[in-house]
């Protein structure tokens, strides 16, 4: 059992045990009761309640004023949200899959991103963009894409990625209070693993917040949303072979808490970052280039990343593509061995 | 008039007078044997995800009459770039079936090597372009298609479909606006079946219809009943001919139904009423067909039993064939990034088959389902 | 009808039977003084760029009419999300000219603190959203701003704009079919100026009018003479009241002309016939609406002189002042990113104060000119 | 003046003194000339030749069946680009100014892009998408981003991007001439800047080739673009100050020539990477970490980014946004004292 997952159906007073879609439906909820301004739309999330079921329930308890179905247009889902952040409302836009958002690319990148900026603070864009992302549900080359480093290349964005069911509502509820647009990525291949201790009603955990998913002292692994699963069972059989590793869930991308993360490495002198995404300019690169501009002399061996391969999705292949057990370990290995 | 619905087979099964295309009794069967065969293989692909032998399906049912009759109006060298309720034209353009299960399983024989979803076809020698999961980008890139075959002086015609969502998407907007002012040869097929999922066409768009989206882009818009093959034809055999002599692109929207749910990942009963698709049901495609062939003494009892035996028999060996295939290997997950394999890749490639021949890996993919 | 031209001025001055609002004497001396400052404005703005003290400059003369007409029907409380060929707004709006010229330089009495290039302004003391280059975006976002004010059940009115160019951006698309789905309040204003850059409105669709692009959002669509300010007004006026009683959106053809090139950076006599210049020179907006007053014998030369001097003495005025401010601090470069710095940013930020305090910092950037 | 400036307007035989516009204008007519699959279009590029002047010409010499202006529509321009391309024709399609280019991101992406790869190589995507692309000519917010990491995180496309007019040309046709999409980005800052001698007629330079720019001993210089003229300004300086500075103009991004880059910074034992996009996320945290991943045990120092600040691109304030040469000595000396 890992720290994140809790085996038994009972929770404490206070908290419910719930799967990490669960949580994101409570987060939403509970805002949407506090604050009158925030609204959740999207393809198919009304009477349907979403493809994966994020949306159930809320509108039938706030009507379709609050919870509505749009047309099929990502571009205008976007485009509606950040005219209606800039009017004053908090919406929450649902996109069905991160593979789908690029017909908005424009509005995120350069519309809600830029506004504070453009407008020398005149004008903001408080508005969450939530969706499904990353591989694991056998959903082929248009269903799995991991897209997170776009965002974070993209000032003006926060991008956040949650890997428990109770982080998923403190980090949502946090994400819809922020002042700037969030981008709010779920790792869908955990939406319904394993389930955690959720506190009821308010929770929030802030943005720019890492955490320690495993302490350890030989090596680090920096990773965020699925991955972290799969680290902690590379962790688990690697303290087998004895090398001690330490997880760092990221939690949030940007800001990037580069505190927790520099400690660690300084500690173990070792790292290993692991991502879904293709290699190449991933997100994991700037965690590496970090490490590389900031910690060197702490260094033991070389900064090892485990990605995808630089190649787009798979459907057939996919258990090869994504990063697993084994290759994390080989990973580890290569961080003393190389 | 772009609001008026074209229909040629009325309720008894007669064509309207004076607008029977008059196809020969053979070909008129060979459309009917289409159409059923393409259901059966429909049932049977979402039959065995149900029993997990494949990963997901999407069925065409309720839409057969309205593919079909619109590819049926191309020449073989015309091309299709299609969306993914297509399945008919497959086998309209004489693709092996073990070729569509396989790509359906994602083995060694599907011609995209398992690199897409269930249903996401690719077959070139069909002029058959690959499908897209993203809605609606290949209406603009048929557009352009469009405009290199008019540069180039060919007359190849160019048609393109996208459902009743497809219409709200940036491609249809720029795709026709292309394809107008550059004349381009091609017909968009919008197959509007009254959902994009669980939305309805009164929330996808305020239009009195899709057809009279045509009038945005300077090109004609025709309404055909989806349901009636005939019709389907005739309008597009029309929208072809004249993208052919060069006086540009037709909108046709074929008013059609949804008869299952979107697909095997969806139940429609959550938001649909149970009344709406028992009305459809009536309009039934290969019913209403059936009744023409009937009424033109092309039909019997006989027939139909030869018709969906054969079908039957047919889909049931292509399953048992390319069950009988393995996976793609492994190495080609790095195959057709690039042309050639890039020095990043072959190095990819070399630590995971590496990986692989040390065992495990790609093991744990089960731990984590949906 | 969606072709009909609706116009009101004729040839002589005189409005149409019926058809003059009938504003007061004042209020049409206002709306004169504020189409004769927008141009003198404009003037001044190319002037001051082609003498190197501002970097770029784009006008509006030809279509100060269209805009002020259009947005005279608003109330102060209504919203604008504007092109970048709107600045008369800003005057109707009562913007201090000395903001206006230091948005042009970028100085710090600039509201978007130099972010911007020339002409982009955002004025929130007045409901004129930040302009933003990307072609088409702005009318999304108006859909969206009427949606959350439909929700919040107030009355604001949004009015939008874009060029015959914009209309083909895939906001024009997802924008009118939002608005219309949801009755949004929003009138959406196309100013067709015959030209986007160098590409004429006949390469730009093969649709008969922009006006007919209503019909496929399932919205009204009206054709207006752009050079006649009270018909824009009245127009308009109509659409905002419409939207007003939640009947939802409209959209608006104004037909005019972009009679100087695109913007400083263009020289349209590259591609466009100086015979088109000329007979749109004779419809000039602001000579036809002087016409109408001197009907009225609302027109002196004493007037007028009035108007132009008063005019050329505010800008003069504003230039001056805005020129004698500073730069924006060097630390601002980091702020306005988020509503808090970041460490990152933090810490970025520090790294160049430091050097700036070095010296010499940002000195290279002269070295290579476009 | 640098290996890649000349100063004498004189050409050898067979070759012109061009800018680096001329030089682009010299690769599409030459392509055009050898095959007629090859088209032109964009908008703006017909009648005005446009915006930059980069196809000047072309319509005159090929008619507007060959180079034609088209809608103001990004998503029609690369959409139908590719369906030309899937047709058979060698399209090459300009996007005004980078920033421009997110209406298409969809095209480019999910479609371009993985075209080879989603049809299992049945269809392809050859084509080029050329595009004026970052900062220096005061050109603000909107007319000055470097979006090249975007296009590098995305596998299927090829990134090429030219500092020398030679390089230009010699790039330019051997993008046009390959079978799969290139995304082509122009240094506007450097389109008249300095002018070089160009091959006439045939010249071509392989993709996936850097070039050293200049020889040096203690640090490395990683570059590309606009970016290559400011580190050679530095590296002048640098070298007064006894600094020996190597600096490699990578040319291609995407596939990246990692030889080139491993061997000098093996020999030097010291990397500087300079970009001007925003620095998280940006290409050269690629770099960076390859560097971390490859050779860190060479290294005597740390791996220092010299990039654009992560903040949207501001118009008056552009020179200190800009990387400029005091920056980049203070990231030389970061790798000697840190
Ligand atoms: C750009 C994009 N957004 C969302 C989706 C998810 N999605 C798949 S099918 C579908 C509905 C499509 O409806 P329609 O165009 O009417 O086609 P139909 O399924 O009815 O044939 C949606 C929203 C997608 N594939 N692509
Ligand atoms: C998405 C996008 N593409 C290209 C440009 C470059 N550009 C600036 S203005 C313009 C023409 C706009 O024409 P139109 O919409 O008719 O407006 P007008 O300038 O005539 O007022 C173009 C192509 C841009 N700003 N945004
Ligand atoms: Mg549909
Ligand atoms: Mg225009």
């Amino acid at each position: 059992m890992t720290a994140t997952e809790t085996k038994t159906q009972e929770a404490r007073p206070g908290f419910k045990v719930m799967t990490l879609l669960e949580a994101i439906t409570d987060a939403m909820r509970t805002e949407m009761r506090n604050d009158d301004r925030v609204v959740v739309f999207g393809e198919d999330v009304g009477k349907k309640g979403g493809v994966f079921g994020a949306t159930l329930g809320l509108q039938d308890e706030f009507g379709e004023q609050r919870c509505f179905d749009t047309p099929l247009s990502e571009c205008g889902i976007i485009g509606a949200g950040v005219g209606m952040a800039l009017y004053g409302m908090r919406p929450i836009a649902e996109i069905q899959f991160l593979d789908f958002i690029y017909p908005a690319f424009d509005q995120i990148v350069s519309e809600a991103a830029k506004m504070r900026y453009r407008s020398g603070g005149e004008y903001t864009c408080p508005m969450v963009i939530r969706s499904p992302y990353g591989g694991g549900i056998r959903g082929g080359h248009y269903h799995s894409q991991s897209a997170e480093a776009y965002f974070c290349h993209t000032p003006g964005l926060k991008v956040v990625i949650p890997s428990t069911p109770a982080d998923a509502k403190g980090l949502l509820i946090a994400s819809i209070r922020d002042e700037d647009p969030v981008m709010f990525l779920e790792p869908k291949r955990i939406y319904r693993h394993g389930k955690g201790e959720v506190p009821l009603g308010e929770h929030v955990v802030p943005l720019g917040k890492g955490r320690i998913a495993r302490e350890g002292k030989d090596v680090t692994i920096l990773c965020y949303g699925a991955m972290v699963h799969v680290c902690e069972q590379a962790a688990e059989e690697a303290e087998k072979a004895g090398r001690s590793v330490e997880i760092v869930d990221l939690r949030t991308l940007v800001p990037l808490d580069e505190q927790i993360v520099l400690e660690s490495v300084k500690k173990t002198g070792r790292a290993v970052v692991v991502y879904e995404a293709p290699k190449t300019c991933g997100y994991g690169a700037e965690l590496s280039a970090l490490i590389a501009e900031k910690c060197i002399e702490h260094l033991e061996g070389p900064v090892v990343r485990v990605a995808g391969f630089d190649t787009p999705f798979p459907y057939t292949l996919e258990p090869l593509y994504m990063p697993d057990v084994k290759r994390v370990l080989a990973g580890i290995e290569k961080t003393f061995v190389w | 008039m772009t609001s008026e619905l074209v229909t040629i087979i009325e309720q008894d099964g007669k064509a309207q007078k004076g607008k029977d295309p008059a196809l020969p009794a053979a070909e008129l069967q060979r459309l009917y044997r289409l159409m059923v065969t393409t259901r059966v293989m429909d049932d049977r692909g979402l039959a065995m995800q149900r029993q997990g032998r494949i990963g997901f399906y999407l069925q065409s049912t309720g839409q057969e009459g309205s593919h079909l009759g619109a590819a049926y109006a191309l020449k073989a060298s015309d091309w299709l770039f299609p969306a993914y309720r297509q399945p008919g034209i497959l086998l309209l353009r004489g693709i092996d079936p073990e070729q569509i299960v396989s790509e359906w399983i994602g083995n060694d024989g599907d011609t995209s090597k398992g690199r897409q979803m269930p249903v996401h076809y690719s077959f070139r020698q069909a002029n058959f372009v690959s499908i897209s999961s993203p809605i609606g980008t290949q209406l603009s890139q048929a557009a352009g298609a469009g405009m290199a075959a008019r540069i180039r002086g060919d007359d190849t015609v160019f048609m393109t479909f996208c459902g009743d969502g497809g219409t709200s998407s940036n491609d249809f907007h720029c795709g026709l606006n292309f394809a107008a002012v550059y004349k381009a040869p091609v017909v968009f097929v919008v197959e509007n079946n009254g959902w994009a999922i669980s939305v309805p066409c009164s929330k996808q768009t305020a239009s009195e219809s899709m057809a009279i989206k045509a009038q945005a882009y300077g090109m004609p818009g025709v309404r055909v009943d989806g349901n009636d093959v005939l019709a389907v034809y005739r309008v597009c055999k029309e929208a072809v001919e004249r993208a052919r002599r060069g006086d540009g692109p037709t909108l046709v929207e074929s008013v059609t139904y949804r008869m299952a749910s979107h697909s095997s990942s969806d139940d429609a009963a959550r938001y649909r009423d149970a009344k709406e698709y028992e009305a459809w049901k009536k309009k039934d495609p290969i019913a209403r067909f059936q009744l023409y062939l009937q009424q033109k003494k092309l039909w019997t009892e006989q027939f139909e039993t030869e018709v969906v035996e054969g079908a039957k028999a047919a889909i049931q060996d292509a399953v048992k064939k390319a069950e009988a295939r393995s996976n793609p290997a492994v190495g080609t997950l790095f195959d057709d990034v690039y042309m050639n394999l890039t020095p990043q890749l072959k190095e990819q490639k070399a630590e995971l088959l590496d990986l692989v021949q040390k065992g495990g890996v790609g093991a744990d993919i089960g731990a984590f389902p949906l």
